[in-house]
């Protein structure tokens, strides 16, 4: 298990490498890209901002709860702070299981959680203004 | 008995631009729930929106608005996380 | 699009690299490794075999489904053939996707139907001999 | 007409063990099926399975076993493929 919030660029391999074991048959990853656009707008860059104190806890809380509904799961996770351009890795779950219909249930999960449960906040540099996003909703900075 | 705790307040993203502070030393009434102190930084920072939306944590952990305070605590007052679209 | 049958071990990174582009903002991978056990015995190692001339046009057909069903997938499929140890990789799907839901969704038939359709076939090296793996059954090796 | 036509066969996997051949060349009587096909061929290797369980190809896509061959084809004689535990 391996819970990472970090400024620097995420190597993917590595978070699978770490939940790599030789009882496992299947590896999930999920990860999520700086896209170009958003709410039908040019995306120049992003920020993303952490409560990592409390990032990486929450982080291994999903963890455990992935463990308890799928106890052959291994995961790790890791969620990039910062500047960060087109293109770029922003978030990653990895979850290698046995067999390959709960590691892509475990992965999904886990993600899913994530985006929910885990203070890290997107700051979207768009062509229409700076937003912050906060789930559904986008507000310009300053408001 | 203490006529007032100190808690350690914490702002992040949005509501951190909208108090215009990022960490802030609180002192309050003994007993004060999580609900209470967001009231009393409100008094003090008039831009921060109403509770509905914010959510609030106590020492690292998510925590319900009347949960009670103690002195030491580190409060964390957080906008909705950034989601997307699934 | 890219559609690999290789002796040589498969580069995941290179995979994904092939299916992010700008507006991308979701990549799920899925990898098949070689575990260490079958039907509870210990396995030592495998060798698969394809029908190569074969099993790469039923990638791309499969490929080209998934752009049915979810028209802004991009898809990157690979499938290694002869020796393989514990822990190598065996198969990879890859696919990116604006948002997260399609690109599990669109990995995840990717490999179900890889699993089905492409002509690979896995002979399992174990404690308990030797065998061929058809579907559910191992078919021991001579009968 | 010509009394018989020509289709090159390959087996894998499993039925190329039991076959004993990878590839060989079937002289077959015109507007054959690809299941008269195999009739042939398991008469020549007696080890071969009955159909049921194996697919066939024709020019590296499935058929049916109804599917009639022609000069020239490539026949392909499948096990089930790994397919493997979801």
């Amino acid at each position: 298990m391996r819970y990472d919030v970090t400024t620097a660029p995420i190597d993917v391999r590595e978070l699978e490498a770490a939940v790599v074991h030789p009882g496992a048959g299947a590896v999930c990853t999920f990860s999520g890209i700086v896209r170009d656009n958003s709410r039908g707008q040019t995306v120049t860059h992003l920020d993303y901002e952490a409560y990592a104190e409390m990032a990486v806890p929450q982080m291994r809380k999903i963890g455990q709860e992935i463990r308890d509904r799928w106890p052959e799961a291994r995961v790790a996770m890791a969620h990039r702070t910062g500047h960060l351009e087109i293109g770029e890795v922003s978030v990653v779950v990895a979850v290698s299981c046995p067999h390959r219909a709960e590691a892509f249930e475990a992965c999904r999960w886990g993600i899913d959680r994530l985006k929910e449960s885990v203070p890290i906040w997107k700051k979207e540099h768009a062509a229409d203004g700076t937003f912050w996003i906060e789930g559904e909703d986008a507000k310009p900075v300053g408001r | 008995m203490a006529v007032a705790i100190a808690v350690r307040v914490r702002f992040f993203a949005r509501l951190r631009e909208l108090a215009g502070v990022e960490t802030e030393t609180l002192q309050i009434a003994p007993n004060s729930s999580l609900a209470d102190a967001y009231d009393a930084l409100r008094a003090r920072h008039s831009s921060l929106p109403a509770r509905d939306g914010v959510r609030g944590a106590v020492n690292q952990e998510f925590a319900g608005w009347s949960e009670r305070v103690s002195e030491g605590d580190e409060l964390a007052f957080i906008p909705p996380v950034s989601g997307g679209r699934r």
